[in-house]
This record gives structure tokens, C-alpha cells and sequence, in this order.
């Protein structure tokens, strides 16, 4: 049979039948809502579409030159204008107010998201749990609990996409941006860089691996390098001597950094600032731009200094100081114990430097 | 199937002895006129030849894309391949195509001057496009570029090593070329219309070129001075956009899209005016809705303004402007639906006839209908998320351009082909052509949509095997429509010698440009016209026409 | 339609019936419609202008509300005596521009080239200050990209020895000066063609041109100069005189 | 005909049938001298001014007076130097789209860049 078609539209026909995919997996909470709205749209496009059509074919035939020779001029019609006008308007608006309840949907974390960073450099992914899991081009999540990425590059404009859970948001250098989604479906999908970033912009690919929580659990057991975000946060902290200001005693020159997350401060022009996570990373790099009221600016600019990762770790550790206990605990560790190399790349080429902070 | 095509009797018909073709010969002649028609011709020539190369780098492009693996082309070849494909096809063939050809030929014509204001500066704007295409040539020979047509900073300022200096200034020199043809016509068409021609004399083509002239006027600068920041970024390293220097990315996209959303009106609205003129002479009857379809194309210039930053919904900007920017874009989309029904509505009780240019033209609207509606999908917050940087917005953005702009401008090449050489193009074998264009076209960019939705990113080498049908389907269509478009380049050569001899107005349209001879003299009127009708009036052309017949009588 | 004979007639009557001075070109009806179509053009051409400079405006008002210290500290290093005599050098080359359309209008040949040689001489005034500025950046190492050093403006300056910035805002003064550089680099470069220019219209008016009712080349390149004084205009103020009671 | 009797006059009125809105043939307005040296007088005055000022400690208005003395020397500038003041319909409606674009980049760039750090959503 198969000599009577040629082997390569046989082929064809294989992968046709068997590898085609024509609609992407709907497996987040989301996903049910935009493909809501992609229906709607797909709906008002095929009447408009139609609607013109139908004039269009239907005028063709009844008044083509054969059967009416001479045609008769309209001026126009303003009822008929204003109804084409109004129409398409109001379904425009419906569409308007639909996709930006769908946008704000999609970009505002719920309180209670899980936390992952994600560096984005030419052309990989970096993904750092909290609970110190690193992976490239790969994300585990638990399905069923909303999680939180945030997102930035190295280098160029990325772009983190996966289609299976219809969110996307562009990785950007030099500021955090932020997505949150939340698996349903247990499986694998697909994850793309889909900002045009260079050479190999095709490879900077990966996969979303949405498991139950109890496979989840053992992954993150099994995975985890051993040091927290938070740890290797501490140990930079300390290398870096911030804790010589931000250590909380009566003469200190920097800020208590305890319970600072989430909190609301006043600069010194007055303004009021909530304290993210993006606070945080612009504060270490940029002192003096977000001066805290009350303090002199003297806090030298870590630019340059400190990897993107290594920023991810120094704010995942303030994050989680809850109390002085903390610092006081870091500044005795570092008096007792020089600070130790661990096994990212970093740290093993050049031993002198802490894990995070940029080589000379 | 009947016509209206009235042809002088061939047997003794010649063309006439003088006129803007043979006024003067030799090669000078032509390199320094001041001639807007042969302006005309000589941008015609240049954007075929750029329109041919950018069109084998998307062969190149839908070839490698017809296996899952980077086989034909290595990644950073394909890369080129589709920045060079984007340059050529954006600012060296669809930005001039249709303003800079057919209109730069009929403007003048159809407002009844001699000329453009300024044929020097038509000239140098040629020029300019020539010095634009030259070192666009130079870049690909010596080595390519591979920033995508969007030269995203900082990928383009500290992260490449190809000729983006060079790419850009080629853009920043081709913008200004634009500039100088859009303010050519907006002088012209305020200052040198013939008397009695009212504004709402004007036809609509000249009204939607005046629109998009103040989109090239007013767009183009912020896209030059953004290049040149771009270039002393790269050469000299200061820090406007560069993030490590305190500079900041996104002002470059805002900058960016400034000029780059209302270029794409820039692209479509002469389109649209073509597809006026088209719809109405073939259906025998003044356009439904003259005011409605006038005002929408000016409406569509001063919206386009306004909604630049849908292009960076994802990348970070602020949630309410982003809502102000996507309810602008609904608006945006409003004018142009106004058109597409008032076309349609046109059709009504009129006495249609189906020649060339009205089958594209048809193409257009169903092809248009299609691509502006997936705007929308684009334009609403939400959908953008998932959809924008993909293959949707590809199969989105080549329905409005390539099914809507590159339909009109063949619609109105055939249209005006007996206008501007004399002949006509063989009637049956540029129907076929149509017909393959319209079938190839969606074959190659409907399954794209379908890609886009299933998440398949755009300015891919390689992708997921599963992709892989859907993708073939669209390189056999690229093949086809391929063949709708090396049709017409043989043909309409063909038909310079061989046409039959067309008259001065083969299409008994009522349009200015129809009441002279064809080819048209070099200062177009024998004298200053007067007009008296409004535009689109087909009882004055009768009238005329009789009052003709018996004079001679 | 007989358009042969139509043809034939034209090239013999073209424009007969109008009073046809030498520099009416042959596509215009009359000079008055040349004259406006020009001067129409030349606004055109200034919108494209408006919107060149817009670029920079933009990015300076975002970058001056994110880094206003820095741009501050960078103001404060610019000597305001250079900026000031600029702009009064540009103001007066601006009466003077206007003195030499009013003497084209008034067909007076003699005072048309001495007004245009005075604007010629306050232009090149203008940019020799310019360029001595330039050269007085970079030897203070503030020339971004090429030999920039923050840290000459981390303790003040001569005239503000108080100005002390912060080592990371001292790295945002290298956005003030990129802006700096490329909105004044963009409008010498304005001024330099516009000098150009202006020498080949006073060869033109040495010759005896524009005294005969053709104003139009001179209007129109006033119009350009005076956009280059406006530009500056508003550059002297953003540029020069930010805070300086500090 | 009415009209066509009308266009042999067209020497000086070239287009009869256009709108009021757009005469194509202003009066040609020669700008006196004096004017000029009292417009390039009041510049300079603005200039020094606006200099001055710089060193009064105005808080934010600082920037404001500086922004309006720039105003009102273009305004000077366009209105008299560039006879704007003189000149038909078009070329001031054109000056004002000019003014109309830039301010639309500016204040629509800005729109993002204020409200980025307003509440989060």
C-alpha cells in the first residue's frame, strides 16, 4: 500500500494524524477565562467577517452589469453609518472591558502566592526556589496553589511564556517584573523565551512540570542544594559588611532591616513607598535614589557588584527576617566563621568572593 | 461575464506622440526629472526589485521553517534572514509602496496641478530611498544584521556584533526619504489643487494619502532621532537606554512604537485609498458614505497617535496606562470598520463588473476584514498576553499588511497600469493571478493563527515537532502565493510592449486622471481643469461623454 | 478625446497669458502660490523638527524626574556664563535673521548681505563658545561612553563645592550628560548646517538674488534659523538652570 | 458660467471655491524693524531673567517660571520673528499640530512612567 504514495507525504500523513496539534492544553486557572474571551472574539469575527461577506457576494450577484446595467447613486445613509459606527463600538468596549478584567486577572498575585525567581540570560532560564533548587530551562510547580514568578535578565529582553497556562510576561534587565499562574493539570508544557534575544533565541526553551503536591514535595526534597536563597542571602549579607549599618544598635547607620518587607516607609522627598521585593533590589543598587527619611545618604552603590542571583538571594534574606533575633544571628556567625564557599560557579572560581557577588 | 472595459479600436489605435514617457530620452533624462510620473516609474522599479528581495528571504524563511530542526539555516542565518526580510519588506517596500508610486504619479493628477510642490525634493527623495536601499544591500553583503526590524535595545546596542550601525542609519535615511514624499504631498494637496477643487471634491485616495502624510510628517523624526541614539549608544556608549548606566529600555519602545504603530497607517491607509477608487469605478456608483469614508481615514491618522504602547502590554508598563492605551486601540479600530462597510455598501444597486483590480480589491476586504479584526483580539488587554509575540501576531500583522496593503497596491497597479504606460495588462491571465494570490495567501498565513494560539513564537529557527503540519501548510502556501506574485512581473513587463493600446479611460472612471490622455503629458493638463463636479460622478462623465460624441458628431 | 492636438497646443501656449518672472517655476500658477506652498513646506519641514527634538525632550523629562540630583550636580558643573552669552549670542543672530528677511522684503540689497554676514558671525560665535564648552568637559572626564568618571562629581564643583553626591546618583549624571551631548550635539549640528546655508544664500544675494520679489529662500531659512533659537530657547533653561540657588 | 467666469481672475485668487478656512492669499504683511528690536530686547530681558531667577530658591517652581519665561520667549519668537502673528489659517493651525503631537508623545509616554508606581492591582 505504501508504494502508492510517495514516503514523504506518507509521512506527512503520519505525523498529520498523529502529532497534530491544533489547540494548546488549558491547564491553569486561567486559562479557562482567556480561551472564554478567545471564543468571544473568534464569535464577533466570524459575524463581522460573515456580515461582509454576505453584503459583499450578495450585491456581486444581484447587481452585477449583466442583470443591472445602470447603477442607481446613493448619497449615503447616517442611520446606516451610525448603526456600523455603534455596533462594531459597542462590541469593541464589551471586548475592552473583558480583556482588561482578564489582564488584571492574570497579573495580580494572589497574597498567598509560593515565590519563584526566574533569570532570564542568553539563553537559558535560571529558576531559584526559596528552598534553594536551582534549575535551567526547567520550572517544577505544585498544581493547585498559586505561584509567583519574579522575573529578570541578565542582559538582553526576554520574554516567559507558557502557553499551556496562556501567561507571558517580559523579562526585562534591570527592574523586577512579575506573573503569577496557577497549574491545574498535572503535565508537562512547554516553556518558551519568546522575545527575539540573539542567536540562539530558538534554544531558550524549557519545561513547566506541573505535579501533583505530594511529587512536588519529594522533587523539592530531593532537588534542593542545600543552602536556601535566604542562607546564601545571609552569607552575602554578611560578606558584603551590610550588616555593619543595618544591624539594629543604637548607633547604627543603616535602617533595621527587620520586618522591612511589606512594610511602608517615607522617603526623604516625602513620598511613601511600599517595600517589594523590586524595592529592595533598587535600594541595594540605587541608595540614594529611594533615600529612606531619617538617614544620611551614604550607603556606597553595590552596582556591578552583585550578581542578578546574588541580588535574588540578598532580598529573598530580608525578606524573611521576621525579627532582630536574625541579624544578631548573622553577625555572630560572621564573626566566628569566615565566610564559606559553596558550590555554585561563582564561588569555586574565585574562592575569595561569597556565591553572588560579580568576579573582578 | 460582462465589462466595462471600452477600448479605442486597436487596429488603428496608437499611443500618444507626446507624452511624459517620451518627452525626452536617455538615461539622464530620467536620474535627474523632475517629473513626479517618472518619479513614479523610477520608485516603482526600486520597490519591485526590494519588494523580490525581501521576498526571497521569506521563501528562504518558510523553507527552513518546513522541518522542526534548524537545517537549512543555522540559527543565526535565519536570524538575519528575517531581520533582512522585515527591514526591506517595512521601510524599503511597504512604507513607499503605494504613496510613493502610484501615489506620487496620480496626487498631482487628481487635484489638478502640474506637479508636486517640490519636484526637486521628490527627487532627492528618491534618492534618498536609493542611498536607504544601497546601504541596506551593503549590510546583508558584508555580513547581515539580526536585531528583527525592531532593533530592540539593549540586543542591539551592546549584545550583537553585525552591522547594526549601518542597518539603522539605512532606516534613519530611508525615514527621511518618506518624510520628504509625505510633506511633497501635504503642500500639494493644500496649496496647488486646481480651482474648484473643494476638498470634498478630492477623491479619497487623495484623502487617505493626505492622512497617512501627516503620520510620515509628524511619525517618522521620533523613529530617527530614537536610531540615532540607538547608534551613539553602540559607537560611543552613552546611556539613554542602557539599564547598567541608569538609562531605560522601555523609553526606547515607547520611542520606538511612536513612529512604528502609525507607520503601519502609514502602510495601509494609500491602500485604502486605492481600494475607494477601485470599488467605486467598478461598481459604476460614487463611494456610499464620501464624508464618513473621508473623515475615518483622517480619524485613523489622529487616533494612531494614541496607541502606541499596545505593542508593550507584557513588558512591564503600568497597569493603567495600559488600559488607557488598549481603550484608544478599540477606538482605532472603529474608522476602519466604517470603511470596510461603507465599501461594501457601495456594491449596493450598482453595476458591477469584475476586472483585475476589483478582484484584489475584494481580496482586500475580506483579507483586511480578517486582519483587522484579530487586531482587536491584540488590542484587548488580556488576549494580548497570550497571544502578542507570537505566530498570531505574525499571521496578524502580514493580514493587514501583506492581504491588505500589498492587495491594494496590486489592486491599484492593474488599476492605473493603462494610466501610467499606455497599455493594458492581459485581462485573463491577471485574473488567474489574483485568484492564486488570494488562495496562496490564505493557505500561508491562516494555519499561522492557529500556530500563534497554540503559543509557537515568533522569530523561531526551530520549534517543537507538534507545530510541524501546520507550519508545511503554510510553507505550500508561501510557494503558491510565490507564483501569484512572479505572475504579474511577467505579464505587466510583457504588456509594456504587447498591451493593447488602453485610451484615455478604458475604465469610463470619472477621476481626473481618466479625463487626459494615456500616457499622460509631462505638465498632465493641456490646461489648468476646472472642476465643477464632485468626485465620483458618474452622470457627468455620461454627460460628458455625449456632449463628446456630438461635438465631434 | 483628442489628445494629441490638445498636447500640441500646450507646449506652444504653456503659460503665456501669466506675468512669468525667472524664478517662478513652471508648475505654479503665480508667485504668490509658489510663495505660500514654500513657506507651507518649510513649516511642514519644522513639524519634523518639533518632533526630532521631541525624542530628546521626552527622554530628558522622565530621566530628570527619576535622577534630579544628578542632574542637579550635572547643571551645576555647566559654566552659566557660556550658556547665557550662547543665548544672547543666538537671540540677537535671531534679530538679526529677522532684520535680513525685512531688508529681502524691502529689496535692499546692501543691508540684506550685512544683516546676513552679522548672522553668520553670531552663529559661528555661538558655536566656538559651544565647542569651548565641549573641550572644557572633556577634560573634566564628563564625556559619556568615551572618558566619563562619576567621581569628579561626587564632591561639587568649583562654583557648588557643597554638591556632594552620592556614589550611585554620581553614576546617573552620565544619563544627564548623554542627554546632554545629544541635545546640544544635535542642535550645533543644526547651527553648523545652518551657517552653511546661510553662506551659500549670501553668495546667492551677492549675486543679486532674493532683492527682486523672490523673499521666499530667505524667509524660509529664517524660519529654520529662528526653530534653532527656539530649540535652544528651550535647552538653555532645561540644560543650564536647574537649581542653581542650591 | 458663473464659475468659470470666475477662474479667468485666477491670477490673484487662485482657488475661489476653497473654504474660508483656508485663504490662500494673505495680505503680505511687511513686520516693521521696530517691532523687531522690541521683541529682540524683550528676549534678551526674558533672558536675563530666567537667569536670575534660577538663584531665587522658588521650590518646584523654579522649574515652572523657567518653563514659562521659555514659553513666552517662543511664543515671542514664533508670533513675530517667524510672522506666525501675519499669517493665514494653515500655518498657525499647522504650528499648533505640531505642538499638539509633541505634547501627545510626552504626555502619553508619561502616563506609564507616573503611574507605574501607583497601587498594585
Amino acid at each position: 500500500m505504501q508504494h502508492f504514495i510517495s514516503p514523504v507525504l506518507w509521512q506527512f500523513l503520519i505525523k498529520w494524524l498523529t502529532n497534530f496539534a491544533i489547540f494548546p492544553p488549558e491547564a491553569s486557572s486561567i486559562a479557562p477565562y482567556a480561551d472564554a474571551l478567545y471564543f468571544f472574539l473568534i464569535f464577533i469575527s466570524v459575524i463581522g467577517l460573515g456580515a461582509v461577506a454576505a453584503l459583499v457576494v450578495t450585491f456581486s450577484i444581484r447587481y452585477r452589469q449583466s442583470r443591472h446595467p445602470v447603477a442607481t447613486q446613493i448619497e449615503g445613509s447616517t442611520l446606516l453609518e451610525a448603526t456600523w459606527t455603534i455596533i462594531p463600538l459597542i462590541l469593541f468596549m464589551i471586548t475592552f472591558v473583558w480583556g482588561a478584567l482578564l489582564y488584571f486577572r492574570i497579573y495580580s498575585p494572589p497574597p498567598n502566592a509560593m515565590n519563584i525567581y526566574v533569570v532570564g540570560k542568553q539563553w537559558m532560564w535560571k529558576i531559584e526556589h526559596p528552598g534553594g533548587q536551582h534549575e535551567i530551562n526547567a520550572l517544577h510547580i505544585p498544581i493547585n496553589r498559586p505561584i509567583q514568578l519574579t522575573l529578570i535578565s541578565q542582559d538582553v529582553f526576554h520574554s516567559f511564556s507558557v502557553p499551556a497556562f496562556r501567561v507571558k510576561r517580559e523579562v526585562i534587565p534591570g527592574r523586577y517584573n512579575t506573573v503569577w499562574f496557577e497549574a491545574t493539570k498535572p503535565g508537562v508544557y512547554h516553556l518558551f523565551c519568546t522575545q527575539y534575544c540573539g542567536t540562539l533565541h530558538s534554544q531558550m526553551i524549557g519545561w513547566v512540570y506541573a505535579m501533583k503536591p505530594e511529587d512536588y514535595e519529594a522533587w523539592a526534597s530531593g532537588s534542593t542544594s542545600g543552602h536556601s536563597l535566604a542562607q546564601n542571602g545571609e552569607r552575602l549579607f554578611a560578606a558584603l559588611g551590610c550588616n555593619s549599618c543595618h544591624n539594629d544598635t543604637p548607633n547604627a547607620h543603616g535602617p533595621n532591616l527587620a520586618k522591612v518587607y511589606g512594610a511602608r516607609l517615607q522617603l526623604q522627598n516625602g513620598q511613601f513607598v511600599t517595600v517589594d521585593d523590586a524595592f529592595l533590589r533598587d535600594t541595594i543598587l540605587n541608595p540614594t535614589l529611594h533615600q529612606v527619611a531619617g538617614y544620611a545618604p551614604i550607603m556606597p552603590t553595590y552596582q556591578g557588584q552583585v550578581t542578578e542571583d546574588g541580588l535574588i538571594d540578598l532580598v529573598e534574606y530580608i525578606k524573611q527576617l521576621d525579627s532582630d533575633y536574625r541579624i544578631e544571628q548573622t553577625i555572630d556567625n560572621s564573626a566566628s566563621q569566615p565566610v564559606q564557599t559553596s558550590a555554585t560557579p561563582t564561588g569555586t572560581s574565585a574562592p575569595a568572593l561569597p556565591p553572588g557577588t560579580v568576579k573582578p | 461575464m460582462s465589462t466595462i472595459v471600452s477600448l479605442p479600436d486597436q487596429s488603428t489605435a496608437t499611443l500618444p506622440k507626446v507624452s511624459y514617457l517620451n518627452k525626452e530620452y536617455g538615461l539622464k533624462s530620467w536620474l535627474l526629472t523632475g517629473d513626479h510620473k517618472r518619479i513614479a516609474v523610477l520608485y516603482m522599479i526600486s520597490i519591485t526589485f526590494f519588494f523580490f528581495i525581501g521576498g526571497a528571504m521569506a521563501a528562504l524563511i518558510r523553507l527552513e521553517l518546513l522541518t522542526p530542526t534548524t537545517d537549512l539555516l543555522a540559527a543565526d542565518t535565519y536570524n538575519k534572514v528575517f531581520t533582512a526580510h522585515g527591514l526591506i519588506m517595512v521601510f524599503l517596500f511597504l512604507v513607499p509602496s503605494v504613496p510613493a508610486t502610484i501615489g506620487n504619479f496620480l496626487i498631482p493628477i487628481m487635484v489638478g496641478a502640474k506637479d508636486l510642490a517640490f519636484p526637486k525634493i521628490n527627487l532627492l527623495s528618491w534618492y534618498l530611498y536609493i542611498a536607504a536601499g544601497i546601504m541596506m544591500i551593503c549590510v546583508l553583503v558584508f555580513g547581515g544584521v539580526d536585531t528583527g526590524w525592531t532593533f530592540t535595545t539593549p540586543l542591539s546596542t551592546h549584545y550583537l556584533n553585525t552591522n547594526v550601525v549601518t542597518a539603522g542609519l539605512a532606516v534613519f535615511v530611508a525615514g527621511f526619504s518618506s518624510i520628504f514624499t509625505g510633506l511633497n504631498f501635504i503642500v500639494t494637496i493644500h496649496r496647488m489643487r486646481a480651482p474648484g477643487m473643494t476638498w470634498f471634491r478630492l477623491p479619497l485616495f487623495v484623502w487617505s494619502h493626505y492622512a497617512a502624510s501627516i503620520l510620515m510628517v509628524l511619525g517618522t523624526p521620533v523613529l530617527a532621532i530614537t536610531l540615532v541614539l540607538v547608534v551613539l549608544e553602540r559607537t560611543i556608549g552613552i546611556g539613554v537606554f542602557d539599564p547598567s548606566k541608569g538609562g531605560d529600555p522601555l523609553l526606547f519602545q515607547h520611542l520606538f512604537w511612536f513612529y512604528s504603530h502609525p507607520a503601519v497607517y502609514i502602510m495601509i491607509l494609500p491602500g485604502m485609498g486605492v481600494i475607494s477608487e477601485v470599488i467605486s469605478t467598478f461598481s459604476r456608483k460614487r463611494v456610499f458614505g464620501y464624508t464618513a469614508v473621508a473623515f475615518s481615514s483622517v480619524a485613523i491618522a489622529v487616533f494612531g497617535f494614541f496607541v502606541w504602547a499596545h505593542h508593550m502590554f507584557i513588558m512591564g508598563i503600568s497597569n493603567y496606562s495600559a488600559l488607557v492605551f488598549s481603550l484608544l486601540t478599540m477606538l482605532v479600530a472603529v474608522p476602519s470598520a466604517i470603511k470596510i462597510f461603507n465599501w461594501s455598501a457601495t456594491l449596493y444597486k450598482g453595476s458591477i463588473t469584475f476586472e483585475t483590480p476589483m478582484l484584489y480589491a475584494f481580496g482586500f476586504l475580506g483579507l483586511f476584514t480578517i486582519g483587522g479584526l484579530t487586531g482587536v483580539f491584540l488590542g484587548s488587554l488580556g488576549m494580548d498576553i497570550h497571544l502578542t509575540e507570537t505566530y498570531f501576531i505574525v499571521a496578524h500583522f502580514h493580514f493587514v499588511m501583506v492581504g491588505g496593503m500589498l492587495m491594494a497596491y496590486l489592486s491599484g497597479v492593474h488599476f492605473w497600469w493603462p494610466k501610467i504606460t499606455g497599455r493594458m495588462y492581459p485581462e485573463g491571465v491577471s485574473k488567474l493571478a489574483a485568484v492564486i494570490t488570494f488562495v496562496g495567501f490564505i493557505l500561508t498565513f491562516f494555519p499561522q493563527f492557529i500556530l500563534g494560539y497554540l503559543g509557537m513564537p515568533r522569530r523561531y529557527a526551530a520549534y517543537p515537532p507538534e507545530f510541524q503540519v501546520l507550519n508545511v501548510f503554510s510553507s505550500a502556501g508561501a510557494s503558491v502565493l510565490g507564483v501569484g506574485y512572479l505572475l504579474p512581473l511577467l505579464y505587466l513587463t510583457w504588456s509594456l510592449k504587447y498591451g493593447k493600446i488602453a485610451g484615455a479611460n478604458p475604465w469610463q472612471a470619472t477621476g481626473l486622471e481618466w479625463q487626459i490622455q494615456s500616457p499622460p503629458l509631462t505638465e498632465n493638463f493641456a490646461e489648468t481643469p476646472i472642476v465643477t463636479h464632485e468626485a465620483y460622478d458618474y452622470e457627468w462623465l455620461a454627460n460628458k461623454t455625449r456632449n463628446e460624441v456630438q461635438t465631434v458628431g | 478625446m483628442d489628445s494629441q492636438s490638445v498636447a500640441a497646443q500646450t507646449v506652444e501656449t504653456g503659460h503665456i497669458e501669466h506675468e512669468h518672472p525667472p524664478f517662478l517655476r513652471h508648475h505654479f500658477e503665480n508667485v504668490a502660490q509658489q510663495r505660500e506652498a514654500a513657506t507651507f513646506g518649510m513649516w511642514l519641514f519644522l513639524l519634523t523638527e518639533i518632533m526630532f527634538f521631541g525624542g530628546l525632550f521626552c527622554a530628558y523629562l522622565i530621566f530628570r524626574n527619576w535622577y534630579y540630583p544628578a542632574f542637579v550636580a550635572g547643571s551645576h558643573s555647566l559654566h552659566i556664563w557660556a550658556g547665557t552669552l550662547n543665548t544672547t549670542l543666538l537671540i540677537i543672530s535671531s534679530f538679526t535673521m529677522a532684520m535680513a528677511v525685512h531688508a529681502a522684503e524691502t529689496r535692499v540689497r546692501r543691508s540684506l548681505m550685512g544683516w546676513m554676514i552679522v548672522t553668520i558671525i553670531l552663529g559661528c560665535g555661538f558655536l566656538c563658545v559651544k565647542a569651548y564648552e565641549w573641550h572644557d568637559e572633556w577634560v573634566e572626564h564628563h564625556v559619556p561612553g568615551l572618558n566619563f568618571n562619576p567621581a569628579t562629581l561626587e564632591h561639587g564643583t568649583k562654583a557648588y563645592p557643597d554638591d556632594t553626591l552620592a556614589p550611585d546618583m554620581a553614576q546617573k549624571t552620565s544619563v544627564y550628560f548623554s542627554l546632554y551631548f545629544a541635545m546640544t550635539g544635535m542642535h550645533a549640528l543644526h547651527m553648523i548646517i545652518g551657517v552653511s546655508l546661510l553662506t551659500i544664500l549670501l553668495i546667492g544675494a551677492y549675486k543679486g538674488k532674493y532683492v527682486d520679489g523672490h523673499v521666499a529662500p530667505i524667509e524660509n531659512f529664517g524660519l529654520y534659523w529662528h526653530f534653532v533659537d527656539i530649540v535652544w530657547i528651550f535647552l538653555f533653561p532645561l540644560l543650564y538652570l536647574i537649581s542653581r540657588h542650591q | 458660467m458663473e464659475q468659470q467666469q470666475e477662474h479667468h481672475h485666477h491670477l490673484h485668487v487662485p482657488h475661489p471655491d476653497m473654504g474660508p478656512s483656508e485663504p490662500t492669499h494673505h495680505e503680505e504683511h511687511i513686520v516693521t524693524p521696530k517691532v523687531y528690536l522690541i521683541v529682540g530686547a524683550s528676549l534678551l530681558v526674558f533672558t536675563a531673567t530666567t537667569t536670575a531667577v534660577s538663584y531665587v530658591d522658588l521650590g518646584e517652581f523654579n522649574a515652572v517660571v523657567a518653563l514659562a519665561i521659555a514659553c513666552i520667549k517662543m511664543s515671542l519668537v514664533v508670533l513675530f520673528f517667524m510672522h506666525v502673528k501675519y499669517s493665514s489659517k494653515l500655518t498657525r493651525l499647522t504650528v499648533a499640530c505640531g505642538f499638539f503631537t509633541f505634547l501627545v508623545l510626552i504626555t502619553m509616554t508619561m502616563t506609564d512612567y507616573i503611574s507605574r508606581a501607583w497601587g498594585r492591582w
